[in-house]
């Protein structure tokens, strides 16, 4: 692929999309030939970023997830963001096991899996307001 | 209606499609026989030749395989 | 599924993102638990509709198409629209074997497939400002 793909994805924050979502990526970056493992790698970082939106950002109740994804020769970058709670201490969410809700599955790895999935991760919020994780990940190249 | 979707599917304009889980089957085994060969990580464009399926279906194969997957893990890890 | 579930596509009008507009669809329709015929009928009507947009909408130029889906209960409703060059005579447009591109593969079948997978087609168009393509199925009920 010669120029930049894009497109971007409105859908309700419901655990049931949460499917949705990742094969939205895995078919929109399938072009760039990516290998088996390189794909479970990014759909596993799309739904730790979703999962988020819907249990944290939106604490189950209803909402807009917004999706972006970029393709400019083998790199990919994906947006994901809400319109939630926010975080308030960034630095502190993403440390490992760090989880406000530690009732749940796997309790604060999500942002460890993005990072040990992707090649970057970056997240940006605002108490009240929202949060957007970007992440990058080459691919195929 | 009917006619049209017979004639296209007679006619191999519309796939028809396999169940998940013999695609599935047929990945599986066709990723190991690679992995093998290979000795590396195997691309999806490599998987649609060795198994004659889109690379659609494959998505969609692994996808369901996810869910399996997923299922299976135990819940308090 | 009680309640509705929806979703909104943006992407660029290139020939690889048909496979992606088709997977997304595919999978978001996926709680529903279609069949494969199901599945498979609902895939062709969308790759149509895209392709359209792709081949006549933006004679292969550059430009976006617009995708949303909304599953409540066990109807599915799909729009598929364009910016591009519009149809002047839509009845005509969806006459079975009536194409404006002759040299092209199942010409002129497009809209009868699309009638055909579907219960309902609509199609709304402005000539120089786009087509909209509005198509119904009941799936798994
Ligand atoms: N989208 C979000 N909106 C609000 N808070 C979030 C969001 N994503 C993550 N967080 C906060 O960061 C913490 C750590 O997230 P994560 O590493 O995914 O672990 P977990 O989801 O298991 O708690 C969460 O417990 C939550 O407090
Ligand atoms: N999105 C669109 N924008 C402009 N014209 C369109 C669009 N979709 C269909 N048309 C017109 O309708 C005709 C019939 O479409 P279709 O039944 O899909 O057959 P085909 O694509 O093979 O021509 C096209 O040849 C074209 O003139
Ligand atoms: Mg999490
Ligand atoms: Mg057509």
């Amino acid at each position: 692929m010669e120029n930049k793909n894009e497109m971007q994805i409105v859908f309700d924050a419901r655990s049931e999309n949460e499917g949705f979502a990742r094969m939205a990526v895995a078919a929109f970056i399938s072009p760039l030939n990516p290998t088996i493992d390189e794909l479970a790698d990014v759909k596993t970082a799309v739904s730790e970023a979703v999962t988020n939106c819907i249990i944290h950002g939106y604490q189950q109740g209803p909402g807009k997830i917004f999706m972006e994804c970029t393709v400019s020769g083998h790199s990919v970058v994906i947006g994901i963001t809400d319109e939630g709670v926010g975080i308030i201490n960034i630095e502190q969410a993403m440390e490992p096991m760090f989880t406000t809700k530690p009732e749940l599955e796997r309790s604060g790895m999500g942002f460890a899996f993005m990072e040990a999935f992707m090649d970057d991760v970056q997240v940006f919020s605002s108490p009240g307001k929202g949060t957007r994780v970007v992440m990058k990940r080459q691919i195929g190249g | 209606t009917g006619e049209i979707k017979r004639f296209l599917r007679d006619d191999g304009m519309i796939k028809v499609s396999r169940t998940l889980k013999e695609n599935n089957w047929k990945i599986v085994q066709a990723m190991q026989r690679l992995q093998n060969e290979k000795g590396r990580d195997i691309t999806i464009q490599e998987l649609s030749e060795e198994t004659g399926l889109e690379t659609e279906d494959i998505v969609m194969a692994m996808e369901a395989n996810t869910e399996i997957d997923s299922l299976n893990k135990p819940m308090n890890v």
